[in-house]
């Protein structure tokens, strides 16, 4: 029998109307890698939060390195070596990188001044150590989602973790970052920490973990051994019944131009050049991805696609739709009413930022940005409540949003019920362009299914669509032609079937002929 | 209360009958001011006649109908305290025949029309503040005759000053009397006038005075602005030069007050108190002026020479023959 | 022209903006704390006006000066622990509870100066319990002693928030409560301090006011100073250095309404300056201002 | 600086064991809007009491007397009699119109402390109407003075919004800032150009024609034709300024609940970034929001100009007018609602005419009634209540919620909720 550095027993959690964790038990091997897996709301990250003291439990018992122990707050997790790097992270944006990683248990004590240098020191000497190169001075809001995870790690660190808890590291990470996060965390491991490890991504447990523990709906429905299962075996436990891991889809049968996008300039909200001249076209009927590494004028693109920021060069035209008509319309300058308005959908990618108001019902979140339409108003002007909720009241049921009724604040419910509020809101405006920014991240497996299967049927209906994701296999398995961005221009168009070897070429910039 | 009315203070006499209530204006018993003084008199009043107390600190203008009516359905006299409620006087007690009404600084003034109507159950309680004003104009510019090397604290600039509130007439009477006496016994003197907009804010007052004393080399201070003026007060005390109080005796405030100017808002409250229950009640009491004792100076203390006060009481008797006119309206 | 350069080049004027300056920054330094470690405080006005009155009402009872001040500091402290449990335990609107502090202190300040004096008023304070100036320096700095403990708060905060172990951890718990407490810092402890220091703050620039200025208590005697101070930590943007910027601006324009009375411009007019000279300011120079990012938002561990 | 941000219509209505039925459903959202703040009046009276019991004199048994006789008096201040009823409702007409000039703003995000500045550029712009056209006919003068006051107060109030929309100044600062020039500006017209000669600090008062009768004058003219006339009408404060009231209170509920224009402020106000994303302009919505928040009070100046005794504009009343604030208490206890506006004020008006009859009858001082509104205040924002009751019932909560979410609550719940994402997002939320 291995010794054990982590043991959960019995561990129940209710929250108001919801149990989270139900008499939940968990076993972490020292050394080991353990995943955790579950849908959204199987009590995840629940259960890594009353490990880390950040949640009290109901009842039941914690043993760290086979010792019973009370943790009841972040404090005593982080005496008993315990680190955690949750899944939203914890860092303080207009701090310094320094300051983040020493915070709470800084060099010199609390009474002390703040003393940079010696911060800085301390840093430098973690990620030599670790192999994980930071710049100490750099302010976190300035730093990628990448190297902002690398600092949650060495917090971890720096506070001399020897069990880290990471909560969906990867859900945010391009694939280069993936990767080398793994690499990272085999090492840890080869240094003899132990790691809990939850993700939504089935591939990467494979690759990675070494046992795996699956909640559903609160409670432990089975542990497995990496090495003895599979993918298929994993969701089944997950969602509790088959699950298509690869959704079905008829070859495209492109139509028309439908938009098209000509030497497209746009600035970052930092002033910085994010677009130096797209160009594609995209047509009625197909789905065009466009992958990336993340930062590489995506966010950009999608934003002065859909009016909420100005190019400051270049066109887009969208054609009329009207087959004797066939003048283009220049839609280049119309804001984001108007853009909806000549028939474009845009699912955004930060949904709760952008796309929701989370304290508002369902209903109201269904007319977001079409509160003028006929549907919503009268004129535009008054509101007509009874065809909203009723339209809310169809959508749901025909997306499958699960939620009391159509007065539920948004915020209450689970982060797949919400993507598919905006899905099922931005899908049924009958757009002829659909344009969708992550429109999976961090949903389940079951959720992700569903969503994907809504974008293929959007295509069939001869919709012009337009997916970014940095999920190469969500990219993969939707598009008909892969646009892949690097440093606000579009490298290359590739067809889907080009190897993953080829994509990451492409993706740092050369294009497949100059490589080979 | 039970119907059986043996209550315990209120024993004494017949005169228990007698229901008085007082509706303050705006600024409220701690004005220090003449709210202040007026539930001072109706204090004594109330001892000395054993009623209850019933007094109405009114929150804003729109209390000031509301409140009298109030007051007036459940006293016999009722007294109004500023002439900000002159109008509502006039109102309530056309409503109130058979009720007695009292307006401090003002008179039952008809909505619409700016000049004062006689009822008979109004008595209105003028006050000639310019007569106060006067005498310790008299005593400030005497000493400013007298100079420095009589007063050593004084500046040698012939400036006097006074930190004022706001505009409004019974501030503006002060005002007019102290400058009008100031420059009868003292042709050449400079009186330095600033308003602060504010009966409260203390700070503001002192800066005020502040600003006079060390700009101007003004050396005697009125405050002429309720609460707010304490800080005058306390500027010259800083200062080291002189001021004088307003309403009330308030020598004890500050020890730079050299005497004040007196209004006796108290003694105007009890007295009208003491005729009504004397059945002696008139819709035209005296004007509470120096002939009357109704205003006057305060002590003075021992650094006003002999001659400031001595002419403070001859100009004091001159108002009292008439032979002195104080006007009402500032002079320029 | 000759009025307004004679008043700019007096010392009296600039001797009176440091004083209005230094009265409006002890309580914007308080709401400055207070905001950094992420609870809103629009309550300034309220504790000052408590601390000015347990000043004098303390004074008079102890007859010593030291008791009054101190005895200030307490009161703004405890109405601020009010505002502390309000909004830090009970997850209370922020802005809710300081209105409430703000009517309640008036309500409460002019109940007891009535119960207490029996309508009578507080007498004036001799000199002897008074706050003393200091003397013998230039005019511009005869001020009094609080308005030197005001610079020294100002240096002391500047540095605690920028340069010290503790000010890593006010900012941290302003900007991300959540963030601090998984980093082990204890987020409650942090803005108890906080909001009870502010309103000790608070609290000593009510005695200042009180024992200092004016050497006794009226009914609403800080008359806005309170929401001025607000408006100077905003504008200030929410450090100690910009709040006495603001805080300086707004003297100036207050001393100058004053002193500008000479040339027969309307007070009323002339009133209006302090408050205009801000909003010029305030438009002309700063723009926009961001609060600390989990300001006014109640901290809630997934504990709670 | 944070807003609090309006409540979303879904208020009452959480929960997976909710019953379908309507009159369940609006008993429950009455019990759940209604119910605490009942209880915080409830305590803070308690409280209130305590702080007559500790402040007077005498043995224990006198000063409890002394206590419950204050409330008594109190309550019969603002109920007790028809008078005094009326005085109530008197009392609320600002406290609605300025409450809900808090609630537009509160909406779109915004912190209007203006309100006061706001009314008393509408009641200042009003009052040169009326003194300037006095010769016009009632009904022409009438709309004129409550349409120029609405302007101006609009004018005040938008100033802010472009303020902040133009370069982001606060709308904190510029809003107590333009309400002290609102006061000396005002104070100078007053005292200057517009004073009536041989009264001081006083303009002359309104023409007759635009004094808006009291609502029982009104009454009798009207309907007391039919119905049994109300007799000595005048001596009921309240004026038909009242209805007026009413109405926009109606006239908000519409644009708030019944409007696009009421949805996009809220999304601005709410989530900012979201109404970027659907093309809501956040600057033009702040700028109306915070226009329309000035027409509500500048109209609460106008119609106090002309339909309260002397009908006259007096120097320095808005300064000490504390109606601007209350205001901001009446918005957030009334959750910026039209109907919790509606009670918040009557609350409110109650205290303030109950308060001077309680000073008048019990002798206790009217600022006691400050103290209650304070401690109202406070009891309802820190929402003890639901604190208190998870304290009680943490003793066994998973029992408890397994019935809460048992088997008949599954399908709600089917794909379960879950959190800590969230949790940054939604807490800054509320
Ligand atoms: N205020 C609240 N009261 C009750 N439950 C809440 C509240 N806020 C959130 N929840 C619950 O939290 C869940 C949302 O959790 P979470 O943010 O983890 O969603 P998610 O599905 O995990 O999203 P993601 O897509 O990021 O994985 C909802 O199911 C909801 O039931
Ligand atoms: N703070 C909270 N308040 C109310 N309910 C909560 C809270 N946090 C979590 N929950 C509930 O607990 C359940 C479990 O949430 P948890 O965040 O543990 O899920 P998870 O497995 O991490 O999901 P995901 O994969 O989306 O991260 C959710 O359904 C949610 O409703
Ligand atoms: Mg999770
Ligand atoms: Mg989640």
């Amino acid at each position: 029998m291995q010794e054990l550095a982590v043991e959960m027993r019995d561990i129940c959690k209710a929250w108001p109307g919801v149990i989270a964790n139900d008499h939940v038990n968990l076993a972490v091997r020292k050394g080991e890698i353990h995943a955790l897996m579950g849908e959204n709301g199987a009590g995840k990250s629940t259960l890594m939060n009353i490990l880390y003291g950040l949640i009290r439990p109901d009842s039941g018992e914690i043993l760290v390195n086979n010792e019973a122990v009370h943790i009841g707050s972040p404090r005593d997790a982080i005496r008993r070596r315990i680190g955690m790097v949750h899944q939203h992270f914890m860092l303080i944006p207009p701090l310094t990188v320094a300051e983040n990683i020493v915070l709470g248990h800084e060099p010199g004590g609390l009474a002390a001044g703040y003393n940079v240098r010696r911060a800085r020191d301390v840093v430098k000497k973690l990620s030599e150590q670790y192999g994980l190169p930071i710049d100490p001075d750099a302010r976190i809001e300035k730093l990628s989602v990448g190297l902002q995870q690398r600092v949650e790690i060495l917090k971890a660190l720096y506070r001399s973790a020897d069990i880290l808890i990471m909560d969906e590291p990867t859900g945010v990470l391009t694939p280069q970052e993936t990767h080398e996060l793994f690499g990272v965390l085999r090492g840890l491991v080869e240094q003899g920490k132990t790691i809990i490890f939850i993700t939504h991504k089935l591939r990467e447990v494979l690759e990675l973990s070494d046992r795996i523990t699956v909640l559903r709906r609160g409670r432990n429905v089975g542990e497995l051994i990496t090495r003895e299962t599979n993918q298929a075996e994993i969701a089944r436990l997950m969602v509790g019944r088959e699950v298509l891991l690869r959704v079905e889809k008829q070859p495209a049968t492109p139509g028309p131009d439908v938009l098209t996008v000509e030497n497209l300039h746009a600035r970052s909200d930092r002033g910085l050049e994010a677009l130096r001249g797209v160009s594609f076209t995209l047509k009625a009927g197909e789905i065009l991805g466009v992958a990336g590494v993340e930062g590489n004028g995506q966010s950009e693109l999608v934003e002065v696609l859909t009016g909420t920021r100005k190019a400051t060069a270049g066109r887009i035209t969208m054609s009329t739709g009207d087959k004797e008509n066939k003048r283009d319309r220049d839609i280049t300058s119309l804001n984001a009413q108007q853009v909806r308005k000549v028939g474009v959908a845009h699912v955004p990618e930060d949904r709760r930022g952008s796309g929701l108001v989370l304290a508002d019902s369902i209903e109201e979140n269904m007319m977001l940005g079409r509160e003028g339409w006929p549907r919503f108003s009268r004129s535009g002007w008054v509101l007509r409540w009874r065809s909203i909720a009723a339209w809310a009241r169809r959508l749901m049921q025909e997306f499958d949003v699960r939620a009391p009724n159509t007065k539920t604040p948004v915020r209450a419910l689970s982060g797949g019920n919400q993507q598919k509020v905006i899905i099922a809101r931005e899908f049924s405006s009958d757009p002829r362009v659909l344009i969708a920014s992550q429109p999976t991240r961090g949903v389940d497996i079951g959720a992700i299914e569903f969503i994907h299967r809504r974008i293929i049927e959007q295509r069939d209906a001869g919709k012009a669509v337009l997916v970014v994701s940095a999920e190469l296999d969500e990219i993969r398995a939707l598009s008909d032609r892969i646009a892949v961005m690097y440093e606000g221009r579009i490298v290359d168009i590739v067809s889907p079937d080009v190897s993953d070897e080829e994509l990451g070429i492409l993706m740092t910039g050369c294009r497949l002929e100059e490589a080979s | 209360g039970g119907g059986n009315t043996s209550s315990s203070n209120n024993t004494n006499t017949g005169a228990s009958k007698v229901s008085v209530a007082l509706v303050t204006d705006k600024g409220g018993l701690n004005d220090q001011s003449f709210n202040h003084l007026a539930f001072q008199g109706y204090t004594k009043a109330m001892n000395e006649f054993g009623f209850t107390k019933q007094v109405i600190e009114s929150k804003n203008e729109s209390d000031y109908i509301k409140n009298l009516t109030t007051a007036a359905q459940g006293a016999d006299l009722v007294f109004a305290v500023g002439f900000l409620m002159q109008q509502a006087v006039y109102e309530v007690a056309t409503q109130f025949p058979d009720k007695k009404f009292a307006i401090i600084d003002g008179c039952a003034v008809p909505a619409g029309k700016s000049e004062c109507a006689t009822l008979p159950n109004v008595a209105p309680l003028y006050f000639s503040e310019q007569e106060a004003g006067c005498l310790v104009g008299a005593i400030a510019a005497q000493m400013e005759l007298d100079g420095k090397s009589k007063i050593p604290e004084l500046r040698g600039k012939n400036t006097i000053g006074v930190v004022a509130g706001e505009s409004i007439p019974p501030v503006n009477r002060y005002i007019a009397g102290y400058k009008y006496c100031a420059k009868q016994v003292n042709e050449k003197i400079n009186v330095l006038v600033t308003y602060t907009q504010d009966f409260q804010a203390t700070a503001k007052c002192k800066d005020a005075a502040l600003s006079m004393i060390n700009q101007h080399q003004a050396d005697i201070i009125f405050q002429d602005a309720g609460g707010c003026g304490v800080g005058a007060l306390d500027a010259a005390e800083q200062e080291g030069v002189f001021s004088i109080g307003v309403d009330a005796d308030q020598s004890q405030v500050n020890k730079s007050v050299i005497t004040s100017a007196v209004k006796r808002v108290d003694t105007s409250v009890y007295a009208t108190v003491k005729d009504f229950v004397n059945g002696k009640f008139s819709n035209n009491p005296p004007l509470f002026d120096l002939a009357h004792d109704g205003v006057g100076y305060a002590p003075v203390s021992d650094k006003v020479p002999a001659d400031a006060k001595a002419k403070a009481d001859e100009l004091a008797k001159k108002i009292k023959d008439g032979s002195l006119k104080v006007p009402s309206e500032i002079p320029a | 022209m000759d009025v307004l350069l004679r008043v700019l080049t007096s010392g009296d004027l600039w001797q009176a903006t440091l004083q209005f300056g230094a009265l409006l920054l002890l309580p914007a330094l308080g709401g400055v704390i207070s905001e950094r470690s992420g609870v809103v405080n629009i309550a300034m006005e309220g504790m000052m006006l408590t601390g000015a009155y347990a000043a004098v009402m303390m004074t008079l009872a102890t007859q010593n000066v030291l008791i009054g001040v101190i005895s200030a500091m307490i009161a703004g402290g405890l109405m601020a622990l009010i505002h502390a449990v309000a909004s830090i335990n009970f997850k209370a609107n922020q802005i809710v509870s300081g209105i409430a502090i703000n009517i309640g202190a008036l309500g409460l300040t002019n109940y007891l100066l009535i119960v207490q004096t029996a309508g009578q008023g507080v007498p004036g304070l001799p000199a002897s319990l008074r706050l003393p100036s200091v003397g013998g320096l230039p005019l511009v700095l005869q001020q009094n002693v609080i308005f030197y403990i005001a610079i020294l708060v100002l240096i002391g905060m500047h540095f605690l928030l920028f340069r010290t172990n503790i000010g890593l951890r006010i900012r941290a718990v302003g900007e991300n409560p959540e963030a601090a407490d998984t980093a082990g810092i204890h987020v409650r402890a942090i803005r108890y301090s906080c909001v009870i220091a502010g309103g000790m703050l608070s609290g000593l620039a009510g005695s200042f006011l009180s024992l200092g200025i004016a050497g006794v208590f009226n009914a609403n005697m800080t008359a806005g100073a309170g929401f001025i101070a607000l408006a100077a930590m905003i504008f200030g943007k929410y450090t100690p250095v910009g709040t006495a910027i603001a805080c300086l601006i707004f003297g100036l324009g207050q001393a100058l309404s004053v002193r500008l009375q000479d040339t027969g411009m309307s007070p009323n007019l002339l009133n209006m300056l302090p408050y205009i000279l801000t909003i010029v300011a305030l438009v002309g120079l700063v723009g926009r201002t961001t609060p600390p990012a989990a300001s006014g938002v109640p901290y809630e561990p997934g504990s709670e | 600086m944070a807003v609090p941000t309006a409540p979303s219509r879904t208020k009452g209505s959480s929960g997976p064991d909710e019953s379908p039925s309507a009159l369940l459903l609006i008993l429950q959202k009455l019990r759940n809007s209604l119910g605490r703040p009942l209880i915080a009046v409830v305590l803070a009276i308690v409280l209130g009491g305590i702080m007559i019991i500790v402040t007077s004199k005498g043995t224990l048994d006198e000063r409890f007397t002394a206590a419950l006789t204050a409330y008594d008096a109190l309550f019969f201040g603002a109920f007790g009699t028809l008078q005094n009823f009326s005085s109530t409702l008197d009392n609320m007409i600002p406290l609605i119109l300025c409450g809900l000039s808090v609630s537009i703003a509160f909406r779109a995000g915004l912190f209007n402390i203006g309100a006061e500045g706001q009314l008393a550029m509408g009641a200042m712009t009003a009052g040169i109407l009326g003194l300037t056209c006095s010769s016009w006919p009632g009904w022409l003068l009438i709309p004129v003075m409550i349409l120029g006051g609405v302007l101006a107060g609009a004018i005040w109030g938008g100033l802010v919004g472009f303020l902040k929309a133009w370069r982001g100044a606060h709308e904190v600062v510029t809003t107590i800032m333009l309400n002290w020039i609102a006061f000396f500006f005002t104070d100078f017209l007053i005292s200057g150009p517009f004073k009536a000669p041989q009264l001081s600090n006083q303009t002359q008062s309104m023409p007759v024609q635009v004094r808006l009768p009291r609502l029982a004058v009104f009454y009798n003219q009207t309907l007391g034709t039919f119905l049994p006339p109300i007799e000595r009408p005048e001596q009921y404060f309240v004026d038909v300024s009242f209805l007026i009231a009413i109405l926009v209170l109606v006239f908000y509920w519409f644009i708030t609940a019944r409007t696009t224009f009421g949805y996009q402020t809220k999304v601005v106000g709410q989530n900012p970034r979201a109404a970027e994303y659907a093309g809501i302009s956040v600057k033009r919505n702040m700028v109306l929001a915070m226009a329309l928040a000035g027409g509500f009070a500048g109209l609460a100046g106008a119609l106090a100009l002309m339909g309260r005794f002397p009908y006259q504009l007096i120097a320095s009343v808005f300064r000490s007018d504390s109606t601007g604030f209350d205001a901001i208490g009446v918005s957030l206890l009334g959750h910026s609602t039209s109907i919790g506006v509606f009670l918040a004020s009557l609350l409110f008006g109650a205290l303030r005419s109950g308060g001077q009859i309680m000073q008048l009858r019990a002798g206790v001082p009217g600022d006691l009634s400050y103290i209650i509104q304070a401690l109202i205040l406070f009891s309802v924002a820190t929402e003890f209540l639901p604190i208190l009751a998870r304290k009680f019932t943490r003793r066994n909560p998973f029992q408890r919620k397994l019935a809460v979410a048992g088997p008949a609550a599954r399908p709600v719940t089917k794909e379960p909720p879950q959190a800590a994402e969230e949790k940054s997002a939604r807490s800054k939320e509320e």
